[in-house]
């Protein structure tokens, strides 16, 4: 192991590092513990910055890639992480949850995905996936005293756990098939014919399945309703996030290599299905659910079809559409569940749509955030969600899939039902009877740095398009 | 000879294995556990890594199985509840199972069979059982998933003191 | 950005945009609703100034709107989002200013006329009606389908809270209703917008966006249809045409007044205009493929409106249902092809805007008087409130299309054309005129004539000089226009006739067998760049 | 010498036993305790695999997934202890607070 | 000469005045509402004098003046706002603003202690602009805008007593009635532009006649372009000129005040479609068949609406039926080719109609209100001026040698003896059924004794001054305005047919009639027309002087079935109501409740039910058991692993 492999290991190093010194610190020196949150914010701002000056190419013996493509997600998975972290600070402290050790586990779990992103062999790739899931699991039951949080998290690891033995057979029999857990090699393989097709296409077929049960796509989604309703409100704004950019990213690059033909034509087909019942099912469900974060898991379900659609059509053009789409996501979802954090107090109650009514003049700030992040969900311009849409749209009627972006306009009529639902909550139905909420200032900064971007990104989205594209068309 | 332990032990895993989902009683099952475990370390050797059978023993059966033992002790759930409606497994559920499951070990297995049949294997090189070539890889090629391994397990040590501590104890903190 | 900056300090199309916008922040701060409703009055003057400034010193000579463009520094419009060749490309001709003029002169009328009528929450009223102005004129001055689009949906907010939020009963239900009708039509519009590109990408091996550009996309007539059906959809519902015109009656009865009102005076406008822009000239063969569909629906809707409207007991919903009427007239002119037919319908969108709007003024006024729209409650109106009689009568009037007022000349333009080109359907349609007394009429005699049935009405007072003042301009621009069309036809004319000559011409060609781009000449009888900034076109 | 097919049936037959069992069970740690078997069977997949190709690395990847359980089985454990605390129960019937 | 500098001027001065007293206002002093409200007329009578002097210093045959005032419109639609002064339009001048100004004058009068004095003129001075609008127009539209702007007015005074249910109901229906009609002349004026893309008058009838096509092959309906064309300007006629099918909004539109009822319901506006079609008589004389259908509906119209008012006890009512029967015999001569006899008929009848109206608006005045003539008579005594003018206007519609409506209607009986002896003999029977109920109308009226309350008797006197000199000037117009048109026996050659002339050229001489009846056959008509008319009013004298409704009630005991027919005029309004108004009112509401309600937004509803729905069973899928999750996900692996391998 050489200095050059470890420097371009710093993003990750980064991270791994404030998420210790916030552990030590809190832990030898009590004084410190408000720093927690303001160290990862820091120290997330610092991996980004050393994500932005690694240099491409390959390190650990081809092992670890920097390029455009993994940099763009790495970006979005650390804005992200950035943003929950910044929206839990007053919510752990409101809660009673410990601070530091959720900062840390969200600042690992952030280790584990860029490096699940940048990782080019399977079994690192799987280390990685259980690093993050690891966290997440423990993540999702921070919140200890609400009998929900633990519900939460023990139906994601035991779902989760589930899906690994799946994942894990199916690299095991990409190893056994083409002697290599790397992915290259496993292009080569299936360029050359090496290995059993059928076997092959069990193992493709099952990482496709593990990583789609990261992303929630229908037929592998059920966990998330139930998980994200009960794991603490900031924390779904990661959980509904950050792992579904580093799985969307694996996967659009398993799909890059089954474009080739060797195991059929049917990938793409495939990963239709799963766009067309994920976008149909997630906004069907979402249209019916009254607990504003079942609706948001719903809609993630719904979103992460989206996605697929330029899953479907995995040309060399398709990483920026998702890379774009998965910032908008995660912009407005970070600003959804921010506020939700701030304005649903009750722990382990359902946070009830209607809960919210008149809120959009109590909390004028909070509630417009609320309302953008709400609009651009429903991908209504000039909001970033459009953009995303659009983008998704194009790629798939540029490469033919006409069909599918049909059903995603549909599908996301129903969906801008819904989230008008929110809006017309806010501001059109009568004020209730409630007390009055002390907002703290780090969920109010979130929430609205969620939703500025969201506005400023969807009004003037050129500049970072041009890099984004510039970014993934480049390096690599 | 080599056949013979295959059969046995191959046959051992199987009836543990079925009796670790079928058993009522959750010790039983863990035990049962240890025992495919060990039997599939016996395999693991005939197969040429008693490194890793080794490792199968100890860490696996020895170490993760106790862990199970011990905290199905520590909360005494000795039997699955049986009474009620809402803890019976629904028809759907089962017979899905069945069925999935069904057509999964019939579809897997049939092409694993059409595909290896009676495809005979290379006689063992000692190279597949030395420990040092592993160790090389371990720490050369694979370095950076064993790193993150690494911070794998603190990240487990971290997540379940914090998930099993107490939330009283906590509160006063 | 600094550009498109320097782009917004001058006196362009983008200032004209984004003013009413900008100056929707300072509401932000602003807490009392008197001192708003003054600042947002103030606004929209400053609004129409800055339009007239700039047709003042761009409109062109000889009383003809010309066509003027907003240019960067480097005599091009700017770059927006340049990967797929998006820019910010406001033009401005003979077809959208009078649009344009209307909506921005329809912003002081509103305020006045919403001064009572909205109760609560001023400042997010005026935001939304300044966004809801920077959003159609955005729509207006669009020459990039990205941006039209961009600013299609960017209308459909503010409207739907000034529904929402400000509205009757069933507001919500309106509102959600309005919402997912126009989004049904534009998510499709959407589709089609980007299959258009991908297909002008392919064909010409790069992005763009541009209205220009993608006229001169050649397409097979399947596809054509295709894209058509997206694009006109879109519009239709937004016009509304029968039978996706349900949201219409909703929307208005729910809707405060000004809402109504910029509701009936602009945003359906926006559908024809939109037809008339973007999916005819794009897309020749497959609107003249469609004609006959599409004649019988405005046929129907013209007809089938009026029955419609006459047996309402609600008197919004009789001048909402009115308008579905009077907008299938406009139909019927775009469909129809012919300059004549082309001139009225354009005419006759600013003739509704004038008298629909101020029927829904009027409307508004009483509402806000008796909290109550039916007609049971009313009858003998015109004793206690003889100007408000007067108005009511006047834009009645002007609705049913009474020569001298403007509604005739419009009506009567379309049917001149319309006759020309489609003979038939130009007859039945004018059996809507009939109805139009019909409907209208008995809204008059139940609201103003007879006897004085409910005791509360024998006290109303009569209009305030306010209400007045809102209600003025509009009933001088319906006598004008009527008595005097020609000076309010001449400034479109050329820009009206550049489209048709140019869609005849296509019209002439065999559809492509597969995409391929017209030579240049083709789109020549299109007004075109380039353009200095400020200057007038040079074709 | 045993045909490495009867290593690979066997190892399917395991994981499918274990499959079974994770999908019927109630009792959370028994489902675990499935899982655990699913894992198992995959380490016999690619342990036969690496011999039948001669090559280390499947071993290697065994003794990862053995500390992936784990850790697995550290923090799923802890999961237990915390919810038997509130719930006094891991029939995953139970778990069902969350819903529809 | 100024006349083509000046014509704009006559229409826009009443517009003026109206606009003025809009301004000034309700509250504005008596004297500056009159100023302007006769001013107004007067000053634009003034100038239609000049204008006319101007018209006639010209030497025969006299060259219209045309003044183009502005263009209208431009680009492919080029129609100028524009006047034309012809014979024609000279002879409507005339009437109009004479008539027009002298009702105006009586008005001050009638309705000096009425509410809404001054938006009374308004709406008249606003009529007057409108109807010298229609007159002066050079082109059809300009022709459709004064049309539809005296519809308006029509509207306007009809309901002027607003604060009641029925005048504006009537108003309402004159307005929809009259709408039904433009929707044909509109109809007309497209198919006109269509084919030669102008409206001016003279250059389209220059077109039409060079147009070989015109009057031959089949253009729409079956129909030549030419009878296509005068079909669609006659059915806008027949409602504005009250003929059958559309004459029913003329009855009911006499709940406007008086005045009006005889300014514009029988003066003016309602001759305003024999105008039209005057006015357009070389398309109609290339559309012979639709000539036929002019005058047969003509006749019909003349004898329906003449037995009708047979039957009435409103004077109002009776006056109106026996204009919309004058009305039919002024198509009827159109129908024949006698256009210049429609025209002739036109004038005197505004005279003698106006005369009519204003004498039973004087009787009205001094019955407080009380319109029914079963509780006059003997007004002779109380209201003599009345009487005396009245009495000429009654021998001038009854067609008593000498009188104006002699002459005329002479004159038409002519024309349609030559031309078709059914229509002759309808039209004559007319005549005598005209003198029968206007007979009968003079003699319930002024004769016998009164009938009334006592109080009415008390409140009886003689109108002002602003009332009676109109009727005496009426009055005087009633004798000499037949004059001008003497028939061929008496003068050398009708001089009014003469002085049209330019205006209306046979297309083809040979087949003009009338004129070409001997000296005989036309004395001979004479004596027909004479005789019936003196029956008619004798019979009258006989059952009504002495014995008032006496004779009535004995014949409605003999034939109930008769009398109730015409008094309810032949039921035609109910026939309406039943058979067109309903249903249409009900297929409007099954548009609504059916269409509307529940196809469209029932279909949408079940949409959005439907969606609901789904999701609704939908979300049953998550169970909230893991164990449910974790099969879906095998299951689903399962499946998409077979459809992978298949």
């Amino acid at each position: 192991m050489s200095a050059l492999d470890l420097s371009s290991l710093a993003p990750e190093l980064a991270l791994t590092l404030t998420g210790i010194l916030v552990l030590l610190l809190e832990a030898f020196i009590p004084a410190t513990r408000r720093l927690a949150t303001p160290l990862t914010v820091a120290g997330t701002l610092i991996a980004g910055w050393l994500a932005l000056g690694l240099a491409p190419g390959m390190s650990f013996g081809g092992q670890l890639e920097a390029s455009g493509k993994t940099l763009i997600f790495s970006l979005v998975v650390l804005v992200s992480t950035g943003l929950t972290a910044i929206a839990s600070e007053g919510f752990l402290r409101r809660e009673r949850i410990p601070v530091a050790e959720y900062q840390a586990m969200i600042l690992w779990a952030a280790v584990g995905m860029l490096l699940m992103v940048r990782a080019q062999e399977l079994l690192t790739i799987f280390v990685c996936l259980e690093l993050f899931s690891i966290c997440l699991y423990a993540l999702a039951a921070f919140h200890r005293q609400v009998s929900w949080s633990l519900e939460a998290a023990i139906k994601y690891f035991l779902m989760g756990a589930f899906v690994s033995s799946f994942v894990l057979l199916g690299i095991g029999i990409v190893y056994g098939e083409t002697a290599s857990t790397s992915l290259s090699d496993l292009a080569q393989s299936l360029e050359a014919g090496i290995g059993s097709r059928s076997l092959l296409t069990l193992a493709l077929l099952l990482l496709i399945a593990g990583f789609g049960f990261k992303m929630s796509l229908v037929p592998f989604h059920a966990w998330s309703p139930d998980t994200y309703q009960g794991a603490p409100s900031p924390f779904v704004a990661f959980l509904s996030v950050a792992p579904k950019v580093a799985s969307a990213f694996v996967m659009l690059r398993l799909l890059e290599i089954l474009g080739s033909n060797a195991l059929g034509d049917k990938w793409p087909q495939l990963i239709g299905i799963l766009a067309v019942l994920s976008m149909v099912l997630g906004n069907l469900l979402a249209l019916v659910q009254r607990d504003i974060k079942r609706m948001l898991a719903y809609s993630g379900i719904a979103h992460m079809g989206y996605v697929a659609i330029a899953l479907a059509r995995p040309t060399d053009t398709a990483w920026a559409p998702v890379a774009v789409y998965l910032l908008a996501y995660a912009l407005m979802n970070a600003g959804a569940f921010a506020a939700v954090a701030l304005l649903y107090r009750k722990a382990g109650e359902p946070s009830q749509i209607s809960e919210l009514a008149g809120y959009g003049y109590r909390y004028p700030v909070l509630g417009a955030c609320l309302a953008v992040s709400m609009l651009s969900l429903g991908g209504i311009p000039p909001t970033f969600g459009f953009i995303g849409k659009y983008m998704v749209f194009l790629h798939a009627i540029e490469n033919g899939a006409l069909s599918l972006a049909i059903v995603g306009v549909v599908a996301s009529l129903v969906g801008v039902f819904y989230y008008l639902r929110v809006v017309y909550t806010l501001y059109m139905k009568p004020e209730g009877e409630t007390e009055t909420l002390v907002l703290d200032g780090w969920g109010r900064v979130a929430a609205l740095l969620a939703a500025a971007a969201t506005l400023v990104l969807g009004v003037w989205p050129g500049g970072l398009l041009r890099w984004m594209f510039d970014a993934v068309a480049g390096a690599s | 000879m080599e056949l013979a332990i295959f059969l046995i032990f191959a046959l051992l895993a199987l009836v543990s294995a079925v009796t670790v989902v079928a058993h009522r009683n959750p010790i039983y099952s863990t035990l049962s556990l240890v025992v495919t475990l060990a039997a599939t370390a016996v395999l693991f050797v005939l197969l040429g890594a008693p490194f890793i059978a080794t490792l199968q023993v100890l860490v696996y059966a020895g170490a993760i199985v106790v862990l199970f033992l011990f905290v199905i002790m520590l909360l005494n759930v000795g039997r699955e509840e049986t009474e009620g409606s809402v803890t019976r497994t629904g028809p759907g559920q089962r017979w899905g199972t069945v069925v999935g499951a069904g057509i999964f070990a019939g579809t897997l297995l049939a092409i694993l069979w059409r595909t290896y049949g009676r495809e005979s294997l290379d006689p063992l090189t000692e190279e597949l059982v030395a420990i040092k070539p592993l160790a090389a890889l371990l720490f050369d090629r694979y370095l950076l998933a064993f790193e993150v391994i690494g911070l794998l397990l603190l990240v487990a040590v971290v997540a379940a003191g914090i998930v099993a501590r107490r939330p009283a104890a906590e509160k006063e903190g | 950005m600094e550009s498109f900056l320097a782009l917004a300090a001058g006196n362009t199309l983008t200032r004209l945009v984004l003013f009413p916008a900008v100056a929707s922040l300072p509401l932000l701060f602003l807490r009392r609703d008197q001192v708003t409703k003054v600042y947002l009055l103030v606004v929209s003057l400053i609004e129409v100034a800055l339009t007239f400034l700039y047709l003042g010193s761009h409109g062109g000579a000889d009383g003809i709107f010309s066509l003027t463009r907003d240019l960067g520094p480097d005599g091009k419009p700017l770059e927006w989002i340049p990967r797929f060749g998006i820019r910010f490309d406001l033009v401005a001709d003979g077809i959208s200013w009078p649009l344009a003029v209307l909506a921005v002169l329809l912003v002081p009328v509103v305020l006045l006329g919403s001064w009572k009528g909205i109760e609560k929450k001023w400042p997010a009223y005026g935001a939304s009606l300044l966004w809801l102005t920077s959003g159609v004129l955005g729509a207006l001055f669009a020459y990039d389908l990205f941006l039209f689009y961009i600013f299609w949906e960017v209308m459909l907010v503010p409207m739907y809270l000034i529904i929402g939020v400000w509205g009757g009963e069933r507001r919500i239900y309106a509102a959600v209703k309005f919402f997912l009708f126009t989004m049904a039509g534009s998510l499709l519009m959407l589709i089609a917008i980007l299959w258009l590109v991908a297909t002008y990408a392919r064909v010409a091996g790069t992005w763009s966006f541009a209205y220009e550009d993608l006229l001169r996309l050649d397409l097979p007539l399947g596809a054509q249809m295709w894209l058509f059906a997206g694009f006109a959809l879109a519009f239709l519902i937004k016009v509304p045409m029968f039978p996706v015109h349900t949201w219409l009656p909703d929307a208005h009865v729910e809707a405060p007044t000004g809402g109504s009102v910029i509701l009936a005076g602009i945003l359906l406008k926006l559908g024809t205009y939109g037809y008339l822009r973007f999916a005819m000239p794009l897309f020749p063969q497959a609107s003249d493929a469609a004609q006959p569909l599409l004649l019988t629906l405005a046929l129907i809707g013209i007809l089938y409106g009026a029955l419609v409207a006459w047996v309402q007991t609600d008197m919004k919903k009789l001048v909402a249902y009115s308008s579905v009427a009077h907008l299938g007239f406009v139909m019927l002119g775009l469909l129809a092809a012919d300059l004549v037919a082309w001139q009225g319908a354009l005419l006759q969108m600013i003739n509704h805007g004038l008298s629909t709007g101020a029927l829904f003024l009027l409307v508004g006024m009483l509402y806000d008087r008796r909290h109550t729209k039916k007609f049971e409650e009313f009858g003998g109106l015109a004793k206690p409130m003889p100007v408000f009689a007067f108005f009511l009568v006047f834009s009645t009037l002007a609705s049913v299309g009474l020569p001298l007022l403007n509604g005739f000349v419009g009506e009567f333009m379309i049917l001149l054309g319309a006759y020309r080109t489609t003979g038939f359907w130009a007859v039945a349609a004018t059996f809507g005129v009939v109805l139009a007394a019909i409907y209208l009429f008995k809204m008059l005699q139940l609201t103003l004539w007879g006897p004085i049935t409910k005791e509360e009405n024998r006290k109303l007072p009569d209009l305030s000089l306010r209400e007045i003042l809102s209600l003025a301009p509009l009933a001088v621009l319906m006598l004008v226009i009527g008595v005097a069309p020609a000076a309010f036809l001449k400034p479109s004319e050329k820009a009206l006739a550049a489209t048709l000559t140019q869609y005849q011409e296509r019209l002439k060609q065999t559809p492509a067998t597969e995409a391929r781009l017209l030579p240049q000449e083709m789109t020549a009888a299109l007004p075109r760049g380039p353009v200095v900034v400020g200057e007038e076109v040079e074709r | 010498m045993v045909p490495i097919s009867w290593y690979l049936v066997l190892a399917g037959l395991l994981f499918v036993i274990g499959t079974i069992g994770a999908l019927t069970r109630r009792n959370g740690i028994t489902i675990f305790l499935s899982i655990e078997l699913m894992l198992n069977s995959v380490n016999l997949v690619i342990i036969a695999y690496s011999r039948l190709l001669g090559d280390q690395l499947g071993q290697l990847v065994v003794l990862f997934v053995m500390a992936v359980a784990a850790a697995e089985a550290a923090v799923g454990l802890a999961l237990f202890i915390a919810i038997f605390r509130h719930r006094q129960t891991i029939d995953v019937n139970r778990l069902n607070l969350m819903r529809w | 000469m100024e006349a083509q500098n000046l014509l704009w001027l006559i229409p826009a001065l009443p517009f003026a005045g109206a606009a003025l007293n809009g301004i000034l206002g309700p509250k504005a002093p008596r004297w500056s509402t009159n100023a302007v409200a006769l001013g107004a007329p007067l000053a634009s009578l003034l100038v239609a004098v000049i204008c006319l002097f101007d018209f006639f210093a010209q030497a025969a045959p006299r060259p219209a003046i045309e003044q183009i005032v502005y263009a209208w419109t431009t680009g492919p639609l080029s129609i100028d706002v524009a006047f034309l002064l012809d014979q024609l339009s000279a002879v409507m001048l005339f009437v109009v603003t004479f008539v027009g100004f002298l009702i105006h004058l009586y008005s001050a009068g009638y309705m000096a202690h009425e509410e809404g004095y001054q938006r009374y003129f308004v709406y008249l001075n606003l009529f007057m602009g409108s109807m010298l609008l229609l007159v002066l127009g050079n082109n059809f539209l300009v022709m459709f805008m004064g049309w539809e702007g005296v519809g308006l007015c029509s509207y306007l005074l009809i309901g002027y007593y607003y604060q009641e249910t029925t005048p504006p109901a009537a108003g309402k229906k004159a307005f929809i009635v009259n709408r039904i009609g433009d929707f044909g002349f509109l109809a007309g004026i497209l198919a006109i532009f269509d084919r030669f893309g102008t409206l001016e008058f003279r250059e389209v009838f220059a077109r039409i006649t060079a147009d070989g096509g015109a009057a031959s092959g089949t253009y729409a309906l079956g129909l030549t372009f030419a009878s296509f064309v005068a079909l669609c300007l006659f059915i806008g006629a027949m409602g504005k000129s009250a003929q059958i099918p559309l004459y029913v909004w003329l009855p009911d539109a006499m709940a406007g005040p008086t005045p009006v009822s005889a300014l514009i319901h029988a003066a003016t506006m309602v001759t305003a479609g024999v105008y039209m079609v005057a006015r357009a008589n070389v398309i109609y004389q290339l559309a012979p068949d639709i000539s036929l259908f002019v005058a047969v509906i003509g006749a019909l119209t003349a004898i329906f609406a003449a037995t009708i008012g047979l039957a009435q006890n409103d004077i109002k009512k009776v006056l109106a039926y026996s204009t919309v029967s004058q009305l039919g015999y002024m198509f009827l001569a159109a129908g024949v080719g006698a256009y210049s006899m429609a025209i002739f008929h036109l004038g005197t009848h505004a005279f003698f109609k106006a005369l009519l109206f204003l004498g039973s608006g004087s009787v009205i005045h001094a019955m407080s209100g009380e319109q029914d003539m079963r509780q006059m008579g003997g007004l002779r005594k109380h209201l003599p001026i009345t009487f005396w003018t009245f009495f000429v206007g009654w021998l001038a519609i009854a067609g008593v040698p000498g009188l104006a409506g002699f002459f005329s209607k002479d004159a038409i009986l002519a024309a349609t003896f030559s031309a078709n002896k059914v229509l002759w003999v309808i039209g004559l029977i007319t005549a005598g059924i005209t003198a029968f109920y206007m007979s009968r109308l003079v003699y319930l009226t002024f004769f016998g004794k009164f009938r009334g309350s006592h109080e009415q008797e008390h409140h009886l006197h003689e109108s002002p001054w602003t009332m009676t000199v109109p009727l005496v000037i009426l009055a005087v117009g009633s004798v000499v305005a037949g004059w001008i048109g003497l028939p061929p026996v008496l003068a050398e050659v009708n001089q009014f047919d003469h002085f049209l002339a330019p205006v209306i050229q046979p297309l083809d001489a040979g087949e003009h009639g009338a004129h070409h009846l001997s000296h005989t056959t036309e004395w001979i008509l004479i004596a027909a027309s004479v005789g019936v008319a003196l029956a008619g009013i004798f019979l009258a004298r006989r059952l009504y002087k002495d014995r008032g409704l006496a004779a009535e009630q004995a014949f409605s005991e003999r034939a109930p079935g008769v009398q109730r027919l015409l008094e309810g005029k032949y039921f035609v309004d109910e026939l309406y109501d039943r058979f067109i108004v309903r249903p249409t009112a009900w297929l409007a509401k099954m548009c609504f409740k059916v269409v509307d309600s529940l196809v469209i937004e029932g279909s949408i509803g079940v949409g959005t039910f439907l969606t609901e729905l789904t999701g609704d069973l939908a979300r049953f899928s998550t169970t909230g058991n893991v164990r449910n999750y974790a099969l879906y996900f095998f299951l689903g692996v399962v499946a998409l692993f077979w459809w992978m391998i298949l």
